[in-house]
């Protein structure tokens, strides 16, 4: 039952997110980047500005609103990247085996020795900042566990019996993986890639913090706190506020990684992601 | 027009100190901040272009020349007088004859033959190199051509000839922290990066990396009766809460501080009344590349100038941390022209101009930054909304601040915004614009207008001082008119001050950078500090 | 167990050989340079000659393969280069800064131990409690949270507001500046170990041997005592491995925050200002550190668990 | 006519879901005498393990008793507290389970693990109780027990894990040894041999079995006395003898009748099983008659 309460949870605040992320042109009273008038900055939360606004005069509600866009697009497309690398490298390891399945192995080993962050800043420094090299730095990082699952998955599944007689029928080797053993995997492939959201919303606001993030004016959940970090004592709200919004929505994707590891195994529970 | 009177009000204010001074008193500790850093890149100084090492040079070394930030001009420091020939190439120098190494060995010209000779060393590609670079033969010697650099030469111990390779003014060149004088009888050079030896004031005791430099006072410094205090403590404290709390704390006597640390102590009635404020050589503006289409209209150029409304910008988002710019030479610069008017913010101005140059529906550019608050990525946020109500769309592209040089260095760039150093030489600040200095020295806007060049041609063959500040004040206001850049503000550098300190000094190239010999700590500085 | 060390261990060279080229690729490829980066702060004006000095005396002006051989041969030599910044040799750079990264990560990763690993205990032997329930969504949000703003958030009210704390640096390097820096790091791998073990005991708990266990009439102390607390372990230790090695990777933003001068910061400034050689160095070192880690780990899980041996 | 050693009276355990609680035995009644080898039938799920787990104490949420007597020499089990019933657990009731490889830590050599009996029970010190454990192997028909002792459970076969079972089971010469399944997981040939040593060793310590067991023919070769479950009832008891010959439930008989025996192989090689339900008309009903046989006078001496 519990789990059913945190998945639900995970669900609702997941869904809020994506909410305010669609209907942010039609729900968001200000423009989070044209709207700014300096004669209005720091104003504390009143009814007019919901949260307030920050030093730029801008209403820091609104931009909360339109920064769930790009904290989406940061989960979803690095994951969406971290799965296509690590479903193909670890499919087709366990399903070819032999030098490939070494080399595949080395190279997650090797990515698996460099802390993410640090990977990621290195990728960052080199693209230089922004929302397509932060896709792009986030997407590269974390694919090293979907790759293992992905080929222990395959792996186990080679020698059951459909993909067996998939074989036996002469099917091609990437038919067989993308019809047979591709389908079989994708609950804990999504699990990953749920969990993945979360870290990657999080390593965002890491990387901005480090000057290497989204950068203004883009209303980026993680610049919106870096730029807030002068104001803490004058303007307490423009840290508060992001730094909730963050806080929600990783916790929400977690949630829901959880609860969906959970539906799909129960013994994944002790698993770390 | 107040500002400007308020700072001169606390110019005088700073000569009126110095001279009224008394009731000094000797001993104590000073707990003095490093805020560009959290480290010391090296003890070694003219290896170092970094402003951080600059607290440890002004503690422990001496150039020839040095900076007088009350009369804001550089003055003999390491020797009594100069002797200047006619054409204004030779100088001769009277070495002080008292100044001792701390370990012990006089000043001769010998070491400063063999400092300008390490600093110009091909071997070392130090910073300094372009500083001694003015004296003659220094080019061939730099390029590993020459074994030694011709012009100088050794009269006897305490007399030395310096030839220049034109009339310039040797004392902007040489004052330089990257030019100070070492001793020649050092055999391992490799010492000086970790047990530096210097002429100043304070003799360096000891360095723990991360966190602080510990000097001591020198008992044979050459200035009679000085340094006042016993020790200077030099923290490094990069981060501004940090300084903040402790400046609060009174853990430290000084801070340098940030717009929003500005405007909180203003508020503050214990804190009020001790802050050091200047305005310092830094021109912070948007260079515009004319390379991009719409930047060759110089209608363009002054429209965005009219469209923005800086002092709007600089009271909201800079705290009034900042002096409006009215042209390219800053407040503290002596060509300074105080009746010229800036840009009025003026939309419709802009609009007429824009429609004038054929852009009344606008266009779009990018502007490079960096993060930086006072004149990076958060100023371009704040210009946007006011160019889209012209139609002109801004569109920031971030760049890290190493990034940021190169971009701009390499004319890879629509438009940039950075702070750049506009003095205190007047002339080596104008140069940028002259058009035959390289887009990658300092000419980053490509600028090129035969009238100005005319104008700084006769500045540079000018040598009263007075006649010269007026041809380059000429130069300014062509630059001015030209607009090839948005000028945004000079900066105000604003220190903090614990009330038992005395001596600070208005330094407009660099406030944070203090003269130590001349600082002293009264009867209610705290028990740790006497 | 000589030979499976040895075996182990042999394993990490050529994973850090791979990352040494990986980074070197990196890195040449990036935009900007040291030299550009001095007159970043726009106090002097730019001078190209002194960058072609420097870029000539650095040795960037060099082909790419000629510098690669060097960085290779150097690197087998175990040196690290110089930095650009200091002309020290990098290993010095690293061996200042180590000392204070070390002392974060333990103290974060004890911190972590003692509260995170009885918290799941004593959750997974009441399940369902209000202990339980409290404990698993502090976890879950302790590791949905932004950690700098966490930090952020603990030095506004530690140091700012109470003033119980120093907020910021090193200091003398006492117990009180590491405690803020330290709790916040620790707070990640505190929620995982929560987790972990709460798992790894409710595991262990429902395992047919535990049955045995009170079969034997064997009270729940000693149970605990005796078998849960040995197997629960394995697991426990397998995690702490596993988190003491990214501490380092995520003391970087800490490091930056707390102004703690470790080797995190040193990367990052060291990545901002272009110091190649430094940027390297760390990344080396900090991976290697993660690969003795995780070799330690699997040693410690061999001596804890007969069975790994065996394969 | 002795006291009975285990006496179970009306035992009721039920499982507690939700507010409901579904029954799991109802009214179980049966009686092992000292020295006596009892055994428990039926398919799984039919409470045999329930019934064990209830006597030794073991019972887990959302299992519970809900009602009956456990009567151990006259003292109901059911009434001690948590430390007299762990007092008593393993040292005078003991138990085998039925994955040796499970029911073992892996962790720890077997010595060790054998070892904790006599600490617990008989107040040793780790040494002494260590060089009893080699013994209590040795007794086992282990051979090497020495080294043995400081083997880990992993390095061992299944016969040789179950007989460390046994020897733990019997290291404090219990009256009462509960053996669910002891056989089920081990490989044909090895089971003989375990049970066996089960049957030889309780009767030369005068031990009393409880022996559970879905498989007809262990019971039939090592029980005085057979108790047929299903559904949490005890559908029929009587003398194995007995019970074999002339049984009298509907659902014994369908048991019976899916037992292999070995006269039944026809010539093709293949056994030839009767499926359950062919000779069950109505399950629904089955549990609605019981027929329990009255003990002999002379008791479970054999």
């Amino acid at each position: 039952m519990r789990f059913g309460f945190n998945f639900m949870l995970g669900a609702t605040l997941t869904a809020l997110v994506i909410l305010a992320g669609i209907l942010a042109p039609w729900i968001a009273p200000f423009d989070p980047v044209l709207d700014a008038d300096l004669m209005n900055s720091e104003l504390p939360p009143d009814a007019t500005f919901w949260f307030g606004t920050d030093g730029q005069g801008r209403d820091v509600y609104s931009r909360i609103l339109y920064g769930a866009q790009i904290s989406l697009t940061v989960g979803i497309v690095s994951q969406v990247i971290n799965s296509i690398i690590g479903v193909t490298l670890g499919m087709t390891a366990g399903y070819w085996g032999g030098w490939w399945d070494d080399l595949v192995n080395g190279l997650t080993n090797v990515m698996l020795a460099i802390p993410s962050l640090i990977f990621a800043l290195a990728v960052m420094a080199v693209l230089g900042p922004g929302l397509p090299s932060l896709l792009i730095a986030l997407g590269l990082t974390n694919w090293s566990w979907t790759c293992r699952i992905a080929r222990s998955s395959t792996l186990s599944l080679k020698s059951q019996g459909y993909v067996q007689a998939a074989q036996t029928l002469g099917y091609g080797d990437l038919r067989i993986m993308f019809t047979q053993i591709l389908p079989n995997m994708m609950g804990p492939i999504l699990v990953m890639a749920t969990l993945g959201m979360g870290s990657a919303v999080l390593s965002e606001a890491a990387l901005s913090f480090l000057g290497l993030g989204i950068q203004p004016p883009f209303p980026s959940w993680g610049s919106m706190l870096t730029d807030a970090r002068q104001l803490i004592q004058m303007a307490p709200w423009v840290a508060v506020f992001p730094g909730l919004a963050i806080f929600l929505s990783v916790l929400g994707f977690n949630l829901l990684g959880d609860g969906l590891r959970d539906s799909l195994d129960p013994h994944m529970r002790t698993r770390n992601p | 027009m107040l500002k400007r009177l308020s700072l001169a009000a606390m110019l005088s204010l700073g000569v009126a100190s110095a001279a009224l001074a008394e009731g000094e008193r000797y001993g104590g500790t000073l707990v003095f901040t490093a805020p560009y850093g959290s480290s010391f890149a090296t003890l070694d100084i003219q290896a170092s272009p970094n402003t951080q090492e600059e607290f440890i040079t002004q503690a422990i070394h001496r150039a020839l020349y040095s900076w007088d930030s009350i009369d804001n001009k550089p003055v003999l420091e390491l020797a009594t007088s100069a002797d200047v020939s006619d054409d204004g190439t030779t100088y001769t120098y009277h070495l002080r004859q008292n100044a001792v190494f701390h370990n012990g060995k006089p000043l001769t010209a010998d070491d400063i033959i063999y400092s300008y000779k390490r600093i110009a060393s091909p071997k070392n590609a130090f910073p300094g190199a372009s500083f001694v670079a003015n004296i003659k033969g220094a080019e061939d010697f730099i390029a590993g051509k020459a074994e030694d650099i011709s012009g100088l030469k050794k009269i006897d111990d305490h007399t030395l000839e310096i030839t220049f390779t034109g009339p310039i003014n040797p004392g902007f060149p040489l004052m330089q922290n990257t030019t100070a004088i070492y001793p020649s009888n050092i055999e391992d050079e490799s010492t000086f990066a970790k047990n530096p030896v210097g002429l100043g004031p304070f003799v360096f005791r000891e360095h723990v990396p991360g966190s602080q430099v510990v000097v001591e006072k020198f008992d044979k410094y050459y200035e009679e009766g000085k340094p006042y205090l016993d020790r200077v403590n030099i923290v490094l404290m990069a981060e501004d809460a940090a300084r903040d709390v402790a400046f609060r704390n009174k853990e430290i006597d000084v801070s340098v501080l940030g717009p929003t640390q500005y405007q909180a102590y203003q508020g503050e009635d214990a804190l009020k009344d001790h802050l050091l404020e200047v305005a310092e050589v830094y021109t912070r503006n948007i260079g515009f590349n004319p390379a991009f289409e719409p930047f060759k209209d110089k209608r363009v150029r002054q429209a965005i100038n009219h469209a923005i409304n800086a002092p709007l910008i600089i009271e909201r988002l800079v705290k009034n941390k900042a002096y409006p710019a009215s042209g390219w030479l800053p407040i503290s610069s002596p060509a300074f022209d105080k009746d010229k008017a800036p840009y009025d913010y003026n939309p419709e101005k802009a609009k007429a101009l824009l429609a004038e140059a054929g852009y009344a529906d606008g266009f779009e550019f990018e502007v490079t930054a960096s993060p930086n608050e006072s004149w990076g990525v958060p100023i371009v946020e704040a210009i946007l909304p006011m160019l889209k109500k012209v139609n002109i769309t801004v569109k920031p592209k971030p760049v890290e601040s190493s990034a940021l040089g190169d971009a701009v260095t390499s004319n890879n760039f629509q438009a940039f915004i950075w702070s750049n150093l506009s003095g205190p030489d007047p002339l080596n600040a104008m140069r940028c614009y002259y058009s035959k200095t390289q887009q990658s020295a300092c000419n980053y806007t490509s600028y090129s207008n035969p009238e100005f060049d005319k104008l700084y041609e006769a500045a540079q063959q000018e040598r009263d001082p007075a006649k010269q500040n007026d041809l380059l004040r000429q130069a300014n206001n062509i630059v001015q008119d030209d607009a090839p850049v948005w000028f945004f503000n000079y900066n105000k550098a604003v220190m903090a001050y614990q009330p038992w300190v005395h001596g600070l000094v208005p330094n407009a190239n660099e406030l944070a950078v203090q003269p130590y010999e001349e600082i002293w700590i009264d009867d209610t500085a705290p028990a740790s500090r006497k | 167990m000589l030979r499976f060390a040895l075996r182990r261990n042999l394993q990490i060279v050529p994973t850090v050989i791979v990352v040494a080229l990986l980074i070197f690729v990196i890195f040449s490829v990036v935009p900007g340079s040291f030299a550009a980066s001095l007159f970043a702060d726009g106090k002097r004006a730019a001078d190209p000659q002194m960058m072609a000095r420097l870029t000539q005396e650095l040795g960037l002006d060099k082909p790419l393969m000629e510098r690669f051989v060097t960085y290779v041969t150097d690197l087998a030599r175990f040196d690290l280069g110089t930095s650009f910044r200091t002309r020290q040799p990098v290993i010095d750079l690293i061996n200042d800064r180590m000392w204070a990264s070390l002392q974060l990560a333990i103290a974060a990763m004890v911190f972590a131990v003692l509260v995170g690993v009885p918290l799941g205990f004593l959750a997974a032997l009441r399940p369902g409690s209000v202990l339980d329930t409290v404990t698993m969504i502090g976890a879950v949000s302790g590791l949905s949270m932004p950690q700098f703003w966490l930090g952020l958030l603990m030095m506004y009210v530690f140091a700012l507001q109470l003033n119980w704390l120093p907020s910021f640096g090193y200091g003398d390097g006492s117990l009180q500046n590491l405690i803020l820096p330290a709790v916040t790091l620790g707070v990640t791998p505190l929620a995982l170990l929560a987790r972990t073990t709460r798992a790894g005991v409710l595991d262990v708990l429902n395992a047919d041997f535990i049955r045995t266990a009170h079969s034997k009439g064997m009270s729940e102390a000693k149970v605990v005592r005796w078998h849960v607390a040995r197997n629960a372990l394995v697991l426990i230790v397998t995690t702490v491995g596993l988190q003491f090695g990214s501490l380092i990777g995520q003391a970087v933003v800490i490091e930056k925050l707390f102004a703690w001068p470790g080797i995190g910061s040193l990367l990052v400034d060291s990545v901002a200002i272009r110091d190649i050689p430094v940027v390297q160095g760390t990344i080396l070192v900090i991976v290697l550190w993660f690969l003795i880690i995780n070799t330690a780990v699997d040693l410690i899980y061999a001596a804890i668990d007969p069975r790994i041996k065996q394969e | 006519m002795t006291a009975p050693l285990l006496d179970v009276r009306g035992l009721k355990v039920a499982a507690r879901l939700g507010d409901r609680a579904h029954p799991i035995l109802k009214e179980v009644s049966f009686q092992i005498m000292p020295g006596e080898a009892y055994g428990l039938v039926g398919e799984s799920g039919s409470g045999k393990s329930v019934t064990s787990l209830a006597v030794m104490g073991l019972l887990k949420k959302p299992l519970r008793v809900a009602g009956g007597e456990i009567l151990f020499k006259g003292q109901d089990l059911l009434q001690l507290s948590k430390r007299e019933m762990r007092r008593l657990r393993g040292n005078r009731v003991a138990m085998i389970f039925q994955e040796p490889m499970t029911a073992l830590n892996p962790l720890s050599t077997v010595g060790r693990q054998i070892a904790e009996m006599f600490v617990l029970h008989q107040g040793k010190g780790w040494d002494e109780a260590q060089r009893l454990a080699v013994d209590a192997l040795a007794s086992v028909r282990v051979p090497n027990p020495d080294r043995r002792a400081r083997n880990f459970p992993h390095q061992m076969s299944g016969g040789l894990r179950q007989r460390v079972m046994i020897a733990m089971a019997l290291a404090c010469n219990p009256d009462l040894l509960i053996a669910d399944e002891p056989t089920t997981a081990l490989d044909v040939t090895v089971q003989a041999e375990v049970l066996r040593l089960i049957k030889e060793l309780c009767a030369e310590r005068g031990t009393a079995v409880l022996f559970i067991s879905h498989d007809l023919g262990v019971i039939a070769s090592t029980c005085q006395r057979v108790g047929v479950m299903y559904s949490g009832c005890l559908v029929e008891e009587n003398e194995t003898q007995a019970l074999f010959g002339d049984p009298r439930h509907e659902y014994t008989r369908g048991l019976l009748g899916a037992l292999p025996r070995l006269g039944s192989r026809s010539q093709h090689g293949r056994q030839r099983l009767v499926d359950i339900d062919s000779i069950i008309s109505d399950r629904s009903k089955l549990t609605e008659t019981r027929f329990i046989a009255p003990r002999a006078a002379e008791g479970g001496q054999p």
